[in-house]
């Protein structure tokens, strides 16, 4: 479990988080507010069935998603796994097109077609919501590896789970990282628990997970995801890391889910206990805690929050509505989005049969 | 005979296989403590306890592989992939070692493992969680491809897959788990490599296997009803060994074929059916050898479109309309 | 034009690619400092430097997925797989990133990718590196899968799949990297999706790619010799997409069809061509559709048996004959 | 490259050492003699064209192999690569049976049907002989999951080479053996190179590869392999520690090997030095070494050492001369070792159709 020190005062100066904008700090705080309301209008509606598949909240994680993309320097590019909303609106995707996916309509963005797992926004430099565990870790390498290759001064911001950590890819990936000075930073949002499964029955470790790195002569840290200036600070450091000196780094961030591992996991009280969850909620909430931290230094007051909270609600609420009243994708676009050539009718597109069923 | 659903009917396969055999255990991830991720392995952990049902961590290769050198040495290995979509991760486990290692080593090998869990669509989790890869699977000699679309099938099967001396790839489905259905209670198995005739008819075969076996019985009932046609409708429920005997009895005595399936139908089963058929029964043949397969595209998130992508009885029927 | 290996005339085909746009590079096991474990990547290291030419650790699953998400950014990566048979430690990568990100991205991405390497039996390196994963990938839609069985068809397919903004399988063949053929210099094109008729014929339609064409070729010779049947040779050449109309077309013309190839035969792409005749052309035909395939079990390590296994211009014969 | 110090005394002086009979040091100076005269003789006819495919040559290498398999207690477990003769014939498979595989023919120990590549004999505890690349490696796990499954008194040793380490199933088997307490000790042979690939091209490492095991809190060290007292006493007490306390052990062994990759391999001159090939045989040849040893011990002399070494000749010719009697398989063959079932008869083996092709 993570330690309930707060955010240390040295790190609160450190100079990406004296050059952090009181304008921008309430921001990082709409963001989280933004996720957490978004993906409480999102439960609402799967509840009542209006969504398929699985939903995969990102509530009680939100100040990594929004402390990285708060780094990102328009060079940078972002790639997560299948917990990907709170990513998707930090790096500035709409409530609404994200919200129309979930409910599988034709204005969402990925048109229906994705759904929960699968936001991307290639514009915003995010590229993804991935649902094999682990699948996205070696497309972040590619995404160094393009950023490199084209001499972009950017780096690639990699999310992965600490389950994912032990699938063999991603030791692949931080040894070719390693190998060939790629400006990668692997974050690992250590929430615990892969589905049912503690940290301790899926993992062996020496002190934790991100020490494997060391294995791989690459530079690693662990985070209290709690603390916003230090996850910004270690962020930025690593990220500059990567930008400047080519070297990728490893960081772990100590973090929770308050829900099930999707919402059709009725387990996740079995597998932990009511405390553990409620100590961490009143605790460690990365929202209550950068509140908090805002509340001291002055920034924000009560009535700012609430009026910062209730424009989120709104905007998460119009999201609904706005899915809701969206249309169906039409059935033609099944065979739509396949190939690239047969979207264009380029002349490679139009030469020989590429589907193989009736188109019904 | 008691009625039970298909998940059921599993869970029962295990655990008289688990009181039967000392040498049988289950492993994969959230079997155990969770008791599945789709509830199949309900109970199991409980009663047999950590050495016999096994949760693994997120490492679907090195299980894979763990599993085939366990079998090698007369351990009977049931591993389950929460879904056969994330077999593509230790694809080279089952294919190069469950797959080769008998014949590489002269037949002083055998592999009598199982690895099972769902392969269908059609439930909006997406194009990578959807995979149906049987006959992926069923492409490599020395592996068995098994796909029930019963609870009284599941269990038979399921009991002589884990009993056969070879490495079984059982196919389920997710859409199915909750399908009742009379199932015996105690021991009893199914051999692989027999079909099943679900329906007797007269005018044409229709050969499915898993999910679209229903699909298929519904359009048959409503061809009777609105049309007067008489379908057969055979359950391969083996795709390797494959029952040929059966579908070519069949073809033989209505001389029209539909094949109805859920996989992808670029080089799925049911082009290996026809294929068959369009060598072995040619003269047998009325009309073409037609297709409903699912629609050749990856598998859709949006729940309504995602029902256009698997066959459906609509399409069935009017296919089986132009064969007369 | 100049007589040039199958070998050269894919280095050519990258040298031509890498010199005209910079975003082109290749990616594989010793394709660099070594020139490549078949020399397919011959000069291109030392001519083109680190950059654009890159040996990797033996980590398939991350360098596949390093070209993937390379191609999302817009480069063009050329990845070799040492052998095909590699790819499935890599699958997930293929069939699941290169394969269906597009889709469920909703059209934002795609992957302008090449895979290439050899995917052949016959060279006695036993069962796990002798497969032959064609009808694997093809029956991935949002793939695409191309099987040269020319030097000339070798260089015009590759220029073409580096150029084509959807990934390309590209299988080549070890066996096949020494033919020689007439090769132009400089750049050209063979488009993907049309198939090439390699000799002309009106009594039966021998349907095949790869190596399999050049045991078919030889096989229509001597069936024109000996028994005075006019075959037509048709090579596929693509797979995935596939020219449909150039194989009806023939089967209208000779109303008999052998199919011939080196994949394994239950769910290979000869079952899937098959099936499309047996639909399409059902009534264009005179006689049973007939497949010469792989030998239905693992690639044996036995030089002469494993001769056997691949198909022969005997079998072909033999086949061929029964349709008459 | 391994340093140049003699196996030191101490490690003479461990017990295990002790205990090695003057018969037993001789028998493992026999068993190196053996693989690299059959080796010689099957590179000899292997450029006479009368093998197939790859043949992956051990020597320089045989100390490990011999080393591992003289501590093997009738209950342990072995398994490798495609580098897998030595392994092969120090377990005690008959020079025969192997040279007639790389023939191909009938009488060889896979029937023909695996070729170098592939040597198996599980009645000795050998497992192979696998071609993938790490393939073997959760096979290794499972063979130590299934002595500890069975309560049996053994430890798997799975080898695989420098290069294999970068396979991700690797790392998924180092935390699947540590997290489940599997009895197993990987033997990483690092001969410096992957086909053309030198180590520091292949892997990020911060010292040596071995130190990976730590970030799965496993236990690990680096052993000359030139140095058989020091081999034995390591791997003695790291198979000890696997079979008492059923902790997995990651060994790093430094070795070398002598002709290329594989015979194919032309290259091998090109990607090292004719100095580094020398400067090894001529300093670390693990036989010249033991030989030495022996030597100074006066258990051997050097009658003795020529008789070994004439006789280890004479069975490797012997070997071919039987191999190239044996008959081919019979074509039959081809469809026989595929199915259990169906190679048994039984009912299962005898119900539907199991090939789909013409049996001929
Ligand atoms: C290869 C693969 N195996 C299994 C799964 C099923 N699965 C989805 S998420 C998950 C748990 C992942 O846990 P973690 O990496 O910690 O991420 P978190 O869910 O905690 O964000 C599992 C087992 C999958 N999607 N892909
Ligand atoms: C998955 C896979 N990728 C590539 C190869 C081709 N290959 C065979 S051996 C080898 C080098 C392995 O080197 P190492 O592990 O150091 O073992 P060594 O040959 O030195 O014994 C390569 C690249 C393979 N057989 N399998
Ligand atoms: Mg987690
Ligand atoms: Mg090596």
């Amino acid at each position: 479990m993570i330690t309930t020190t707060p955010d240390s005062k040295e790190v609160a100066q450190a100079p990406i988080n004296l050059a952090f904008t009181s304008e921008q700090k309430i921001a990082a705080l709409r963001e989280m507010l933004r996720i957490r309301r978004f993906e409480q209008q999102a439960l609402k509606f799967y509840n009542q069935g209006k969504m398929g598949g699985f939903l995969h909240l990102y509530i009680g994680q939100e100040s990594v998603a929004v402390a990285a993309a708060s780094l990102m320097n328009g060079h940078d590019e972002m790639i997560t796994a299948y917990r990907d909303h709170g990513h998707a609106l930090a790096v500035g995707m709409s409530m609404e097109e994200c919200m129309a996916e979930l409910f599988g309509k034709a204005t969402g963005c990925s048109k229906g077609k994705g759904g929960s797992m699968h936001f991307f926004a290639p514009d915003k430099h995010y590229w993804g919501g991935h649902g094999i565990v682990a699948g996205q870790v070696p497309l972040g390498l590619g995404l160094a590896f393009a950023l490199k290759y084209k001499q972009i001064p950017g780096c690639a911001l990699c999310f992965l789970g600490d389950g994912a950590v032990n699938q063999g890819v991603v030791a692949e990936s931080l040894n070719l990282a390693s190998l060939w000075d790629l400006p990668i930073v692997f974050i690992i949002e250590n929430n615990g628990y892969s589905m049912g499964t503690s940290l301790e029955r899926s993992s062996a470790i020496d002190n934790c997970l991100a020490e494997r790195a060391a294995g791989f002569n690459m530079k690693w840290s662990v985070v209290n995801g709690s603390h916003f200036y230090e996850l910004r600070a270690t962020l930025h450091t690593s990220m500059e890391e990567a930008r400047t000196t080519l070297r990728p780094v490893l960081l772990e961030i100590k973090t929770y889910r308050y829900y099930g591992h999707s919402i059709a996991d009725a387990n996740h009280k079995k597998y932990r206990t009511a405390e553990e969850i409620e100590q961490y909620k009143e605790n460690h909430d990365p929202i209550s805690c950068w509140q908090h931290q805002l509340l001291e230094e002055k920034i924000l007051t009560e009535s700012m929050l609430e009026s910062i909270d209730g424009a989120a609600k709104e905007e998460a609420a119009a999201s609904v509505i706005f899915a809701e009243a969206s249309p169906w994708p039409e059935p033609e676009s099944i065979f739509t989005d396949i190939y690239y050539e047969v979207d264009q009718a380029s002349e490679a597109g139009r030469t020989g049969v590429h589907f193989f069923s009736d188109s019904r | 005979m008691p009625l039970i659903t298909y998940r059921k009917a599993l869970n029962e396969a295990f655990s008289e296989e688990l009181t039967r055999d000392d040498s049988v255990f289950l492993m994969g991830e959230e079997v155990a403590e969770y008791n599945g991720a789709y509830k199949v392995t309900e109970g199991l952990w409980e009663r047999f306890g950590s050495k016999r049902v096994i949760d693994t961590p997120i490492s679907e290769a090195a299980f894979l592989g763990l599993g085939v050198g366990a079998a090698m040495m007369g351990l009977r290995p049931v591993v389950e992939l929460m879904f056969w979509s994330f077999a593509y991760v230790g694809f080279d486990q089952i294919i190069n070692n469950a797959g080769c290692v008998r014949y590489m080593s002269g037949g002083l090998i055998n592999v009598p493992m199982v690895i099972r869990g769902p392969a269908n669509g059609g439930t909006s989790v997406g194009a990578t969680h959807s995979h149906t890869p049987e006959n992926l699977i069923a492409n490599t000699p020395g592996l068995k491809v098994v796909c029930p679309a019963t609870p009284y099938d599941a269990k038979g099967l399921m009991i002589a897959s884990i009993r056969d001396n070879d490495t079984v790839c059982f196919m389920e489905n997710t859409l199915l788990y909750g399908n009742t259905g009379e199932v015996p209670e105690g021991s009893y198995t199914i051999p692989l490599g027999v079909a099943d005739i679900k329906r007797l008819g007269t005018d044409i075969s229709f050969i499915a296997y898993g999910r679209a076996v229903l699909t298929a019985l519904e359009a048959a009932e409503i061809l009777q009803a609105e049309h007067g046609i008489s379908a057969e409708v055979i359950d391969l429920r083996s795709i390797r060994p494959l029952d040929e005997e059966t579908l070519l009895t069949s073809v033989a005595k209505t001389h029209r074929v539909l094949l109805i399936d859920e996989n992808k139908p670029f080089c799925g089963v049911s082009a290996q059916i026809a294929a068959m058929i369009a060598e072995k029964a040619f003269d047998e043949l009325d009309a073409p050898i037609l297709r409903v397969t699912a629609l050749d595209a990856p598998a859709i998130y949006s729940m309504p479109l995602e029902k256009l992508q698997l066959p459906t009885p609509e399409r069935i029927i009017s296919k089986a309309l132009t064969l007369f």
